[in-house]
């Protein structure tokens, strides 16, 4: 195979490009989530370091890199070590796949706004969040603690429980567009948006990345009143920092799949495509801010029988129903 | 380019798979066979059966290894020592054992009597879905029972009964 | 999916749909009594149809054919999981066994027996047995109040996840070298005399060892005893009678068309002498009735191995011939020692003593049992170790043959040292078991089936000839 | 197909022996013996992707998707045998199983986790 010098270019760049873009995302969503709950509990926020403390992500950056890093004794060093890494790659990788922008003409290659077309996008999405369970597993277990144990236990059970519906809810999205190719997906939803045939499945999902992305009423793994701070519990300094920037990783990469998936990813109406997406996808998490800043923590029982008697069942039964809409249609 | 991708997944796969089994802590293991799962899904994608290969994530190295850590956490296996960790006594027989299939492998392999060059082109994911529906319909209905009993036996020896 | 393929898979839908009503109707009235209710017309309507329906054209996009072998192996199945949920009620609910999950679970292991009974590629074929063998698992562990049970579930399912792996294995390096799952292609491909490559050899051995597990032949036969003691009575006998004849047929699918075991001789050959003289000689020094009886089985597969060395000489008729009347049998000795254990008879072959006089239905039954296994005319018994043996001579295996026969005579101590111990010992005071109606009758129709099959054999011989001699 | 046939099988091979090889040594361990029998049966699953390869078919790969979800099924309901055997005896120890607790087995302590959270 050979390849085009300007392709690879190309694809550099568009890595660069999305690296960038989703890590000063990431930052600045943390600062903003401290304000959107400011708001909602009627305080200020963050707002000492720089104009409105806009500067906050940078002067927190800066305090986890200085703080000491520690280890636990009797904790399992390699695991220890590797665990918030295995948390946030996953997060990252999942970009990969995510059309943002119609395709562009430039220097006369047309430059697919994407950066891997994978023919099976969608279950390499699945995949890799599967993946993501790893970094809560091994980071609390080898913590050598409780109150990490714990949390990691609990985590393993939450996130395995819940990707069975988020695969589950993604089913009739297939068997709409015909496809797993994530581009293909996007253009089956030029004229109606996929949210409109599959409000059930679009709900699923929705509660299924909530859980995925461990945030509440799903935070169990983590129950600050419960076990400290979960699977994280002993971690500190940048190590903390990765399984923290992981969470709002995840939490960007969730809200582009749910816009492609059923809110016809960069298409929309009046705005430039690119904008378009990032609009949906900033509002997803705003959402999620919201929901953080209004609902109370399930109990973990609660949590389990909601994933398993409720959503699973709902979701293969949308898959049937959507079967034979689609059999008697033709 | 593409072959040597597959050595190199291949050496990773190996030596993957030998770490887990020579690992004496249950959870190192799952480690380092979830990597080996990882190449061979690569491999999978090399050998141009890309929905295996992600099932192969999804399922082993996404759903079965997370299962079977969930479980020794649970149940705080390996923690108490190497009690159960086999000695040289129990190697060296398994060794020669595992050695004599793959020799015996070998030597099959080598002896030739190969199948007929095949297709050229590989099956697309359409052939698949054809295949699997066309053909195999009562292998879905078969698996798809087993996969409920499963839960069904799952629940039944999980469930809690009185004292 | 056309309406012949509906006539052909109405069995398997039958007992795939009894199975999950049995779990909803338990799961609604929480009690098993409704369970049972759905499990027995599914069982004994899927047994009708594949009885009196008409055959299809074997024309079918499903991966499933009924010829005359799958219609006749579908009623023993069906029939045998009625026995088996006859048999199970009583024995059951004493042993505080309960749940709608036992007789859901019987239906789920015979959807798989019957799925393997009429699969035409190797995909159903394998996939049939492992769902018959996974809800086998779920079986033997059922009985959770009783201390070995879940153990051996346990155990079991080890020794069949290897098994099956070592056989899946063996599939794929079948299909690696002749490109195709349809088992008549691939079997020619690879067993013909000529055919054979090394490879397609590597995979025939890896399949042997597979199956040589799941028909517990030696030396692959060490689960055997701990499985058989640690069941429930009626899944022993379901273990040891429905999935013995399951494995059996598994190799009848296979290598009859190759028309002869072909390269499979050799090893085959080797695995009945051992199994027939390990079995043999085990149960000599075993003292438990129910070990007894699973070493017994595993020269009763020793005896079956010896029909497929003999092949196409009538080995294969032999082989199914015995498969049923084998699964008839320890189903009646399983039977009737569930309905003795439930008196209070131990493991032991001396606690059965003056059974004989206490309670004399049951007791007959085992008795007549036993004598089948020994092969004394006319049980079913008999005439199957006739018709093998009398195969394995045609085809030229007299040293096989001869072993047998030694082996069988050497039988005889150790079969009438429990019927000894039945009816002429001194009668212990025991407790009055009731033996509830359906076991009365299952039993009943057991005995008279040994007895019919051992007597009348021509009827069934001819439709396994019809189907082997095409 | 970018590598002969016979580099696949032997790459399977090597991961069957090994397979084996695992089941034969912890055969006293129930966790790693399953582990072992997953080795085995990926082997097998590299078989039908390497077959269906040179023969250009899809058969192969749909074995190795019906191979995935039985080994699925027969790991969930191993998992929970032995998470109730646990519960009712404290071992993963195959040898203990059978005859009652043997004497000289390790016992491991009880721990904190004895009752899990997703009771």
């Amino acid at each position: 195979m050979i390849y085009d010098p300007l392709d690879i270019a190309l694809m550099l760049a568009k890595i660069a490009l999305v690296f960038f873009v989703i890590l000063t995302l990431a930052a600045y969503l943390v600062f903003a989530e401290r304000k959107v709950l400011a708001w909602i509990q009627d305080r200020k926020g963050p707002n000492r370091v720089g104009p409105f403390g806009l500067l906050q992500p940078l002067a927190d950056l800066i305090k986890l890199l200085t703080k000491e890093d520690f280890r636990p004794i009797g904790a399992d060093k390699w695991l220890f070590y590797l665990a918030p890494a295995m948390a946030a790659i996953p997060a990252i990788m999942i970009f990969a796949v995510i059309p943002f922008g119609a395709p562009l003409r430039l220097f006369g290659h047309t430059v697919q706004l994407q950066v891997a077309d994978l023919h099976v996008g969608l279950l390499l999405f699945v995949a890799l969040s599967s993946l993501a369970v790893y970094g809560v597993a091994l980071g609390g277990w080898a913590s050598n603690s409780k109150y990490a144990l714990l949390g990691s236990i609990r985590g393993l059970a939450q996130l395995l429980s819940y990707e069975l519906s988020m695969g589950l809810s993604l089913v009739p999205v297939v068997m709409l567009a015909r496809s797993f190719r994530l581009s293909d997906i996007v253009a089956a939803q030029a004229g109606c948006w996929f949210i409109v045939y599959q409000p059930l499945a679009f709900m699923i999902f929705l509660i299924s990345i909530a859980a995925e992305c461990k945030r509440i009423p799903f935070d169990l793994p983590e129950a600050e009143g419960e076990l400290v701070a979960g699977f994280h519990t002993e971690y500190s300094g940048m190590r903390f920092g990765l399984f923290f920037v992981g969470e709002y990783l995840n939490i960007i990469a969730l809200g582009g799949l749910a816009a492609t998936f059923f809110l016809g990813g960069w298409h929309g109406p009046l705005l430039p495509p690119v904008v378009c997406f990032s609009v949906k996808v900033l509002a997803f998490a705003f959402l999620f801010i919201w929901i953080r800043g209004t609902l109370p923590r399930l109990r973990y029982d609660q949590l389990m029988h909601f994933g398993w008697k409720i959503l699973t069942p709902l979701a293969l039964l949308n898959i049937l129903v959507t079967a034979w809409w689609l059999v008697l249609r033709g | 380019m593409e072959a040597y991708l597959f050595y190199l997944l291949a050496a990773v796969t190996v030596i993957g798979t030998v770490l887990a089994i020579t690992e004496k802590h249950p959870v190192h293991a799952i480690v380092y066979l979830v990597s080996s799962f990882f190449s061979l899904a690569a491999i999978f994608f090399l050998l141009a059966a890309p929905l295996i290969a992600m099932f192969e994530v999804i399922i082993y190295a996404g759903a079965v290894m997370v299962l079977f850590m969930f479980v020794i956490m649970m149940l705080d296996v390996g923690r108490s020592g190497d009690g159960l960790r086999p000695g040289l006594r129990q190697w060296l027989p398994a060794m020669l054992l595992a050695g004599v299939i793959l020799a015996l492998l070998g030597m099959m392999l080598a002896h030739g009597g190969w199948p007929a060059p095949g297709a050229g082109a590989a099956a697309t994911l359409r052939d698949f879905s054809l295949t699997l529906f066309r053909q195999h319909g009562v292998a879905i209905e078969i698996i798809s029972l087993q996969l409920l009993f499963a839960v069904v036996g799952a629940l039944y020896f999980g469930k809690r009964r009185g004292p | 999916m056309t309406a012949s393929d509906l006539r052909i898979v109405l069995p398997l839908l039958l007992l795939a749909g009894g199975a999950l009503l049995a779990l909803l109707s338990g799961g609604i009235t929480r009690t098993e009594r409704a369970s049972y209710l759905v499990a027995y017309p599914a069982t004994l309507g899927a047994a009708l149809w594949a009885l009196i329906a008409p055959s299809p054209a074997a024309a079918s996009t499903v991966g499933l054919a009924s010829d005359g072998l799958a219609r006749l192996f579908t009623v023993f199945f069906c029939l045998m999981a009625a026995t088996v949920l006859a048999l199970s009620r009583t024995y059951n609910s004493e042993r505080g066994l309960r749940g709608e999950e036992y007789p859901a679970t019987i239906l789920f292991t015979t959807f798989g027996m019957t799925a393997l009974a009429s699969a035409t590629t190797l995909l159903s074929l394998f996939l049939g047995l492992e769902a018959m063998t996974f809800g086998l698992y779920i079986l033997v562990g059922s009985d959770l109040g009783h201390a070995g049970s879940v153990e051996t579930g346990l155990k079991y399912l080890l020794i069949g996840a290897f098994s099956a792996a070592c056989m899946v294995f063996g599939i794929a390096l079948i299909y690696c070298f002749c490109g195709t799952l349809v088992i008549g292609q691939a079997v020619q491909a690879t067993l013909l005399p000529g055919a054979g490559s090394s490879l397609a050899m590597a995979g025939w051995s890896f399949m042997l060892i597979g199956i040589a597990f799941k028909l517990s032949l030696v030396p692959a036969h060490l689960w055997t005893p701990d499985v058989y003691e640690g069941a429930p009575a009626p899944v022993a006998g379901f273990l040891s009678g429905g999935s013995k004849g399951a494995a059996v047929l598994f190799l009848l699918r296979l290598l009859p068309a190759a028309g002869d075991a072909g390269l499979l001789r050799l090893p085959l050959w080797w695995l009945a002498l051992l199994s027939m003289l390990t079995g043999n000689l085990a149960a000599l020094r075993e003292n438990r009735v129910r070990r007894l009886l699973a070493y017994s089985s595993i020269a009763h597969m020793g005896y079956v191995a010896v029909a497929l060395v003999a092949g196409a000489a009538g080995g294969y008729q032999a082989a199914a011939y015995y498969a049923v009347a084998y699964g008839i049998i320890s189903l009646a000795a399983f039977g009737a020692i569930a309905v003795l254990e439930r008196t209070g008879c131990g493991a032991t072959v001396e606690s059965y003593r003056g059974v004989g006089s206490t309670h004399a239905f049951p007791a007959a039954v085992l008795t007549l049992a036993l004598f089948a296994l020994v092969g004394i005319p006319p049980t079913a018994g008999f005439t199957g170790k006739w018709l093998i043996f009398t195969a394995a001579i045609r085809a030229g295996e007299l040293p096989l043959a001869v072993m047998g026969i030694l082996a069988t005579a050497l039988s005889l101590y150790y079969y009438l040292r429990i019927v000894a111990s039945l009816y002429f010992s001194p009668v212990a005071a025991r407790q009055q078991p009731l033996l509830a109606p359906v076991e009365r009758i299952a039993l009943g129709c057991l005995a008279v089936l040994i007895i019919v099959l051992g007597a009348w054999p021509s009827p069934l011989l001819d439709l396994f000839s019809r189907c082997f001699n095409r | 197909m970018i590598v002969p046939l016979t580099h696949v099988l032997i790459l399977a091979g090597i991961l069957f022996a090994l397979g084996v090889l695992c089941v034969l040594v912890w055969r006293s361990n129930v966790i790693m013996l399953l582990i072992g029998i997953e080795i085995m049966l990926n082997a097998a699953m590299l078989v039908f992707v390497g077959g269906a390869r040179h023969w250009g078919t899809a058969d192969g790969q749909v074995f190795a998707l019906m191979i995935m979800a039985m080994t699925s099924a027969e790991v969930s309901l191993a998992l929970a045998l032995v998470v109730h055997l646990h519960r009712k005896r404290d071992t993963v120890n195959v040898d203990a199983l059978t005859t009652g607790s043997r004497p000289g087995a390790p016992e491991p302590s009880a721990g904190p986790l004895e009752e899990g959270p997703e009771a």
